[in-house]
């Protein structure tokens, strides 16, 4: 049997399947924490969870508002420093997977959270990068978790704050980032990879009843799809069940 | 020896127009109260340094005492924009707000070099955003090992840091504890130093997770309990989730931010808390 | 996460010949146990890799364990002169021993390079000093910014890391106190780690002062009380000052301090203690 | 009254004096630390005390047979890393009072405690550099405290560990060291300092009972004196009460 879902529950609970049990994740603030925390409260209870804040193995009961709550130190195996978090444990490329948000993604995964229109004179002006350049070059991988628009999936970002692919195939290696990239990004509609010879994002899963045409349409790029594409398993019971638990405090 | 003395005084003291300040705690400690009283006393022109301006430099920005921003990520952390921010970079208002961008690792590094005497800091960070086309201080470094491309970013001193503790002892060496953050190398990147405090005590009792600052390494130390909200102490007080949510409607438009400022910050002692 | 396991295995596991390895703690906490241990596998060609020899060292090399050492201060604290180094550089006895020699900043400083995944660091020292027409590994570095010159040391990476640290849980993670000298950077340096602990818990208590280095980032935990004798364990020993001044004695001549390896490393476990 | 006493007794109270309370001085093993703890326990009972090992403020009972003894870490105001001691506290110039020992002393008042002979083939492989490269460097001021001789006392070291003022005046300004460099050096004999124009070590003041001609004997340059040399004030009962407390445990 199945619940009804929304988009976005089915949006989380597709980002929080891809956290294997004890691996470590550098979590973002906002979708990508409920996801690393919904993956700790199901299948992956050994999950490391690290924040920018310093905070390493936080086990928080709820997720927090803000990436430094005091839950997240209470919690913690370790507390270190700001500095330490970024030179010690995420730049050597100790951290397996980084969990990234993003207001623009593009054909190859490069991410804007910067801002919309010139740099100069924005149409709008965004936090900016925080620890998203150095997460997207240094974690094993990267998965990224965005609500599909034409908005956010534009062909080319407006800023490139966190580098995906560049420009195409070769590009991280030039660059000497030594992470492996985005390896999946999760919207509300579907599934996406970069294809493994042009490192172009292509789908290679739809959500439940959600049509081709419809992630097409909001997408900002000639949209592709894997030679094998499926359909998402959809949430079970006991993942909403546990997605509810941990929402249920706030919208 | 860092001279214990009142908020006021400490800031008349060290914070003058057109210096370059930096007020740090990440999420936690941050130092609300010190802060206000910048913005209480009139400073102009200020240098604003800080990772996350969070709600503080949104405060201090839209009264008007920004020339320069540094930062690294300019939200209303797990809720949204800065709206004074945002006003002051797309529309100038209440002044044009120049800024110098960066990412947490580049700015957490340019403390570690302020605090260590050195110029530069090297990192893996930034190569191939856009970044360094835009934040002249980004400049590209070979190892002279390796001959491998790396990333300098030239050190942080400001003129003047201020930060939130827990406690400190009558010789101003002060303890603090929980989420650390980049306070101990922003003081000691700094020419001066004030640091605000939940309470001052005879001894510092150990704590596990708490580090302390040496008194003779700060200049002024302050007695400010509740100092950090709505940020918190960990010990003392917990996050204020509910402001952070409802300064987006507070700071949304300039009357409803201008309004509050008055009555919260510059009206009488009686309204500052 | 850290596999806990028998100092044995754990050195059998980890340690080759002709590998570079660092024993790392600074006067406190520093790892016998594990370095009598590689002693007894009968380890050949180390890189030695420690800021301060210490007797462990000066014992590793008496023994024949090193073909190379990178040091930065090689004496007895408070004593006097390491014998067993002085007769290998001097005497090349009982093998020639190549050294790289630095300043305890520098080592610091690559180490923490090798921590923090970067090929370099950078730090004012050596400047003038004769070390480095005699260490290739020191070279000059010009900031971007200022064009001021400065020293740049290449990071150290070991094979292997061993520390000795107070505490672990059943997970592997690892609490340590009082001094916790360079063991943090040694450790999350090297490609592969031994942490020794005197004692395993169920559960980390936290405590004052104490740094957690968690399980996942180590490789082998092996319990061994009393494993960083005639060093101490702050909560557990006491430095053995008498065995340090002793020492002098022993190991001034090659026979008595093979007769005292004989009898109390290499012979069985019963005199291990 | 004064009492009898030892040269070496001599030495450690003039440098002991040298210490001025509340000032941070960062305190090399041996003579060194003695003297450092004799002015804590007498004149100086605010002196900060730093050591390599990490500990800010320790208040040993007695000198510390090493730099790393549990006791500084017991007492000390705050422990921190290895690197941090170094990269935080020392190289940024926060150190009052530098505070050497050395094998080797020359004119310029650099400083060996390295090798004596070739370095690839020494007569006698001493410890080498530990902290003092970096504290001659960066330390406000440096007090060297070692005994006088012919042997120690060199025109020109086998080796320079530690740099004083190189080959002369403007040496320090041109290697970019932002310290003061040696403002004293205490002997079993005698107080000497840097000759303001010239930068070598003159006799400022004998102790009592020593001759300038014993001074020059022990000295391997010709070395001069201060235009008004005087003679060292003895140990007080006092002084020597203290000392004898602090170093009694132990020759």
């Amino acid at each position: 049997m199945t619940a009804a879902y929304t988009s976005d529950e089915m949006m989380t609970v597709a980002a929080a399947r891809r956290l294997r049990d004890g691996r470590s994740c550098f979590v973002g603030i906002g979708l990508p924490s409920t996801a690393a925390n919904l993956a700790r409260g199901t299948h992956a209870p050994d999950l490391v969870l690290i924040y920018e804040s310093g905070t390493i193995g936080a086990r928080p009961d709820l997720p927090p508002l803000s990436i430094g709550d005091g839950v997240l130190a209470d919690t913690a195996d370790a507390v270190v420093s700001v500095p330490e978090i970024f030179n010690y444990w995420l730049q050597p490329g100790r951290i397996d997977v980084g969990f990234l948000g993003a207001a623009q993604i593009d054909r190859f995964a490069n991410i804007n959270t910067t801002v919309i229109g010139p740099y100069a004179n924005p149409r709008v002006r965004l936090p900016g990068a925080g620890g998203a350049p150095e997460i997207a070059a240094s974690c094993r991988e990267v998965t990224v978790i965005v609500r599909q628009s034409r908005r956010a999936f534009v062909d080319r970002v407006d800023f490139v704050t966190s580098v995906g692919f560049g420009s195409g195939p070769g590009d991280r290696e030039r660059l000497g980032l030594r992470g492996g990239g985005p390896r999946t990004v999760i919207t509300d509609l579907a599934i996406l990879e970069p294809d493994p010879t042009s490192c172009e994002l292509v789908v290679t899963h739809l959500h439940p009843g959600v049509t081709l045409d419809q992630a097409r349409a909001a997408t900002g790029w000639d949209l592709a799809t894997a030679p094998d594409l499926r359909e998402t398993t959809p949430p079970t019971p006991a993942e909403l069940d546990a997605l509810r638990r941990l929402t249920g405090s706030r919208p | 020896m860092a001279t214990v003395t009142s908020l006021a005084d400490a800031v008349a003291d060290l914070v003058h127009d057109g210096d370059s300040v930096a007020l740090e705690g990440f999420t936690h400690l941050i130092p609300y109260a010190a802060g206000h009283e910048i913005i209480r006393q009139g400073r102009r022109d200020l240098t604003l340094i800080r990772m996350t301006p969070d709600l503080i430099y949104d405060q201090m920005i839209g009264m008007g005492c920004a020339r320069r921003l540094v930062f690294s990520w300019g939200g209303n952390p797990g809720v949204g924009s800065l709206h004074r921010f945002r006003d002051a970079v797309q529309n100038r208002w209440p002044a044009p707000l120049e800024i110098e961008e960066h990412s947490h690792a580049g700015i957490a590094n340019a403390y570690v070099a302020g605090a260590s005497g050195l110029p530069f800091a090297v990192l893996r960070g930034y190569r191939g955003t856009d970044l360094p086309g835009h934040t002249a201080t980004v400049r590209p470094i070979t190892c002279p090992f390796t001959g491998e491309e790396l990333t300098a970013v030239p050190a942080i001193n400001p003129d003047v840091a201020v930060v939130h503790a827990q406690r400190a002892d009558r010789r101003g060496n002060v303890q603090l504890w929980g989420i650390t953050g980049v306070q101990k190398e922003a003081l000691l990147a700094a020419r001066r130093s004030l640091v605000t405090v939940e309470e001052m005590v005879e001894e510092l009792e150990p704590r596990p997770g708490a580090i302390v600052l040496p008194g003779w390494a700060i200049t002024h130390v302050s007695e400010v309990p509740g100092g950090s909200h709505p940020s918190y102490s960990a010990g003392y007080s917990t996050r204020d989730n509910g402001f952070y949510l409802a300064w987006d409607e507070i700071s949304r438009s300039r009357e409803t931010f201008t309004a509050w400022m008055e009555e919260h910050v510059l009206a009488g002692a009686e309204a500052r808390r």
